[in-house]
């Protein structure tokens, strides 16, 4: 066990995979001598050498691209986007290539694009966004989202792992102000699969990523002040979803929350809720409840950021209410 | 030139064997499109037909300086390069026709289809968005230290999209062994070459990426292999990307529901006469002493292959609905 | 009055416009003298001249960005993707650029994307897309998705004098499939207003697009055979959604099923159904039902094509199992 | 060279008036970038702060070949085209700080913001992708008659994207009043030129599309501006773009939280000798008898005006959380 930053952690499960399997590579922006925007392959271009940490040309399109045939041809790249926001530039290869070519070709695309994503930085509206709406709705995505450090080490490990293309969400508010025990030994979290964070009876609450520890923050004041008691639901993969987990604690709580910092409109918490609502319909005491971001690009100057993503304040409240409902 | 045991001389270096395994892959490249029509008009197909007639030597020429162990990712003109790196008539055809037998299984039409054992990997529809992706497989080729060449093909419209500059620059800065030829056939769908771009050569493009740029005869096959041998050989010896820009017509429409009637009568005619297969044939008779007898067995081949074909096509069944939804991940 | 097919009237829609307001303008491939892939603009070059008639590059991304910066200086351009399926190259352009100006600059974008959508054409999985719910997901863009021709007509000059990015869905399916009754004279159909084209007391569908008529013919078939009436709801516009009308007819019926070709997951239904449940919980007597096309790429061959897209007595086998919940 | 009532030659036909103004630009640009950095030194800025120390020549001598009809799309380390197409410093720093009263409400920072009366439409942060935008301004333009030219920006590594591709070819085949300039400073964040170029020249891309290019020393003011105002005039007669790449070096990190350490020390040292400002001032000295009190009012008057602009910008107030939801959508 080590105690590490959500980014180390993310970090070393990238460094043992390469250190275990030769076809592993990295392709970006300024990740070899510079580390990465984020720092997260600090150090990898000494240990690894040019030729499996690829600085590239400034190109998402082609960074993506480029993964996507030397997938084709049996490597496992891992590419990063500099910032979340600017995968919308290698989107058409994600949706039109990564994504439908193992059903049409039977093929695998073992592939992993790393998207530092989301706000809480006073980024504003072109380093803030959450674009995983986008790829939940494309048959042939994975989607995985971890909250803590053990979850950023083994689900970039069973990332680059699977032989399809998996979205990697980095919630850069995490990146270092989360710390956390990290398992030294091999170890991958399992796409698919969500976690109980905390375990309450009066309702539930469906999250991932920066919003899981406003969540637990909310729920453990809620437990203080109101005595009212809420199951946290990390959902750490968005495509699979857990769907079994989902279904148990809502059965068990009759009420459920979905939170999450992407807009609310079209997000994927609406997906959660409609099918919840769906499976559940007979077990739920209060509609399903959701929390996003407003429908709003996100703001620059702080006050009004605040107002446009989710809070821990906010959380609190929905939380409250749906409880008395 | 090159002599062979007789001291005849022969362009490009071929054998007169080789020379006849061009004509025969130009013929065949006709005759397979000629067949596709036909099916078209039957009502037969599924989707749209789309042919390469005026492109022939173009694909044949350029995949013909392929070894094996290149990597071939065509567009959709390029049935003639398909063949030349080995693709069976069935697959082609079982592919046209949405057959359960078919390379995609039905869930794929057309040229769009991965053949991984021929180092075959087909195109989308979405133009220009192929490049990164060969870009791509010529990285990992390198990387396998497999001592291939990736032949990628893109048109004079396609070449348009900011996909053609992200992958070729890529490719440029990487040194990869990466092949590119712009098919220039004057036309994008109804769009001439010169609403396209304002530059007269498209090969001048290469300068801008720092790497040679050629601009050839695509109706003259010879010229249009010795030119793409030169690329590949300069790509395998780890010297990087060339632009090949390869001048010819696309003489039907642009799919067989388009009548091409924007298409100028003169311009059309003008080239009908450079047309690729009648050149090269007559190369071989004045040259190479063709004879009657081998164009007429050659077309029985042919006619025999492809009917053979279509027929295994037809007889092959539709996908059964049932493994519509599988198969969307791998396992 | 004039019959018109579905094209023919989207078609006038823009030749009125043209002749009224000098700033508008078409831009896109193949639009000029062959009068685009769907023929849509024929004519239109030689009555409005190359100034106005733009047959573009082969550059979606340049069609749309150029489409920002000519309507930031007051034109309205109205640009057209061949196929649906390749907005994906212009999608930077549209969510980046287009839907974040008006926030940011306090500046209009008025223009219109007009996108051939949809399948059930045999075009496999690059020409049989449905785009809508990425768009739907970003706020600053509004989308239109007319079902008849009356409002194809309506909607599109209703999108040309609307002062932000409009999204205008034209249904290929219905292109020549469909005619109807088209006024001559100037009319709208405001954008963000839904119509009841069916009346029923049972259930309500709520569609858009092609499905609107697949959704009608099970409402006929179900009403012959079971003597079950359902309500139908055409959206015709999904951003903004009217959510009175909805409310309004869920209401009434208690049951709601919401039908669109686009894939299920993370579809505009997810978002619907999630809203109707959480704003009429109280008045429904099911949970909120949903049909949408099976989450895999549109595949090539017509027995697999059907499968995958919702039909006719996949819609009426839902209509019915709702209103015997 | 002209000659002025004196019979004095003046370089690039300027009066010494006119030298004065660019000088006054060129150092108003760089005690701007300074100010900036103090700014987010002491912790008052919001987000990043980026800098075009090093670029001031590229920024001040394009723009001002401009009139004030034509538009200016500028990019990140462009602020000395801001002012010389007349932006105010309080417009500036009220963008730098988030303020209510910024062009932008405090919703985007930086040179993010739009100023119609002005003709400035600022960047996005995601690269290349207001090439075509300035593109569809240059074709807007044109439509309404203006007579007006769009000059647009680019770095060494934005000119990778795709968007530069197709925003550019598409102006070059309809012959738009359009020029772009990139600003080739050695680097894009850590990666230096020849990892985004194989070509030594990145005006070379220009013939691609069929358009003049040129390689310009960026450090030299006036070169900057000669080149620049023969493409403004070029697209004036409705002759079509031009490319200039714009030599010069990012003199401070990819942002004032990078510090660069991974540029050789020995580059840094190189470009220093050929510091914009600098030069320029040799030459006013030289040639045109600047004096010591000159330089010294000229230092006040940007100092006064820069702190004037400051204090305004620290008074006006955050924007109002209750504004953040409105007006996404225009009425
Ligand atoms: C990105 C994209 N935009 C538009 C289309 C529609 N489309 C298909 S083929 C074609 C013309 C292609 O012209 P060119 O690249 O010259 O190839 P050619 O058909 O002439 O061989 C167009 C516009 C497409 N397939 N992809
Ligand atoms: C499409 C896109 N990818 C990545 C980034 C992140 N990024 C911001 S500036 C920059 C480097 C830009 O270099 P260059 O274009 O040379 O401009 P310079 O900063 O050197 O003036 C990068 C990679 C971005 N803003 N947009
Ligand atoms: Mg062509
Ligand atoms: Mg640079």
């Amino acid at each position: 066990m080590a105690t590490m930053t959500y980014i180390e952690a993310l970090a070393r499960g990238m460094w043992e995979e390469m250190e275990r399997d030769p076809s592993v590579f990295l392709i970006g922006e300024d990740i070899g001598a510079y580390g990465g925007a984020f720092k997260a392959t600090k150090g990898f271009l000494e240990h690894f050498g040019e030729e499996r940490v690829i600085d590239s040309t400034l190109s998402e399109a082609a960074i993506v691209g480029a993964s996507v045939g030397a997938a084709l041809l049996g490597m496992r790249p891992v590419a990063e986007m500099q910032f979340a926001d600017f995968v919308t530039c290698g989107f058409n290869q994600l949706v039109v290539n990564a994504a439908k070519t193992h059903y049409r070709w039977h093929l695998p695309v073992p592939m992993v694009v790393r998207l530092p994503t989301g706000g809480y930085i006073h980024g504003g509206p072109y380093h803030s966004e959450s674009p995983e709406a986008w790829f939940f709705h494309v048959p042939g995505l994975k989607i995985v989202a971890p909250s803590t450090p053990h979850d950023a080490k083994g689900l970039m490990k069973a990332a680059i792992r699977d032989n399809n293309p998996v979205i990697f969400l980095e919630f850069k508010y995490l990146d270092r102000r989360m710390k956390g025990d990290v398992p030294e030994e091999d170890y991958t979290v399992p796409i698919g699969k969500g976690v109980v964070r905390r375990e309450g009876s009066d309702l539930a609450v469906l999250t991932y990523g920066s919003t899981v520890h406003f969540a637990l923050d909310a729920a453990e004041r809620l437990s203080k002040q109101e005595g009212i008691e809420a199951s946290i639901v990390d959902l750490r993969s968005l495509a699979p979803l857990d769907k079994e987990l989902i279904r148990d604690v809502v059965r068990q709580t009759g009420k459920a929350l979905v939170v999450h910092e992407d807009h609310l409109t079209g997000g994927v918490g609406a997906e959660i809720a409609a099918w919840i609502t769906e499976d559940s319909f007979q077990a739920l005491d209060a509609p399903v409840r959701r929390i996003g971001a407003a429908d709003v690009p996100i703001p620059f100057a702080p006050p009004l950021e605040e107002v446009v993503l989710p809070t821990t304040a906010g959380i609190f409240k929905a939380m409250h209410d749906l409880a008395r409902y | 030139m090159q002599k062979d045991e007789t001291g005849q001389k022969h362009p490009a270096g071929l054998t007169r064997e080789q020379l006849l395994e061009l004509y025969y892959y130009l013929r065949l490249t006709r005759a397979c499109d000629d067949a596709i029509l036909r099916l078209y008009k039957q009502g037969k197909m599924v989707g749209g037909a789309y042919t390469g007639n005026g492109n022939e030597a173009t694909a044949v020429g350029s995949s013909y300086a392929l070894r094996r162990e290149d990597y071939l990712f065509p567009m959709h003109r390029d049935l003639g390069a398909h063949l030349v790196k080995g693709q069976s008539l069935r697959n082609i055809f079982f592919q046209q026709l949405g057959r359960a037998g078919s390379l995609t299984r039905g869930r794929d039409g057309t040229g769009h289809y991965a053949d991984p054992e021929l180092r075959i990997y087909g195109n989308v529809s979405h133009l220009a968005a192929m490049i990164p992706v060969a870009v791509g497989a010529a990285l990992a080729s390198r990387m396998k230290k497999q001592n291939a060449v990736v032949l990628n093909y893109i048109g004079d419209g396609g070449c348009n999209v900011g996909d053609f500059h992200e992958g070729l620059n890529m490719a440029a800065v990487m040194k990869l062994p990466f092949v590119l030829i712009v098919e220039n056939n004057q036309f994008a769908y109804s769009t001439p070459v010169a609403r396209q771009h304002a530059a007269a050569r498209i090969s001048d493009r290469a300068a801008g990426y720092g790497i040679p740029g050629f601009t050839i005869d695509g109706t003259d096959v010879l010229q249009v292999f010795e030119t793409t041998r030169t690329a590949v050989e300069r790509a395998r010896r780890g010297e990087g990307p060339t632009l090949i820009e390869s001048v010819t017509m696309r003489m039907h429409g642009h799919s067989a529901s388009d009548d091409a009637s924007y298409v100028p009568g003169d311009l059309l005619e003008s080239w009908r006469s450079k047309d690729p297969l009648a050149r090269f044939e007559a190369v071989l008779v004045s040259g190479y002493s063709l004879t009657t007898a081998e164009k007429e067995s050659t077309g029985q081949r042919i006619h025999d292959e492809i009917e053979e074909a279509i027929h295994a096509a037809m007889e092959d069944p539709a996908p059964l609905p049932e493994t519509a939804t599988e198969g969307v991940y791998a396992l």
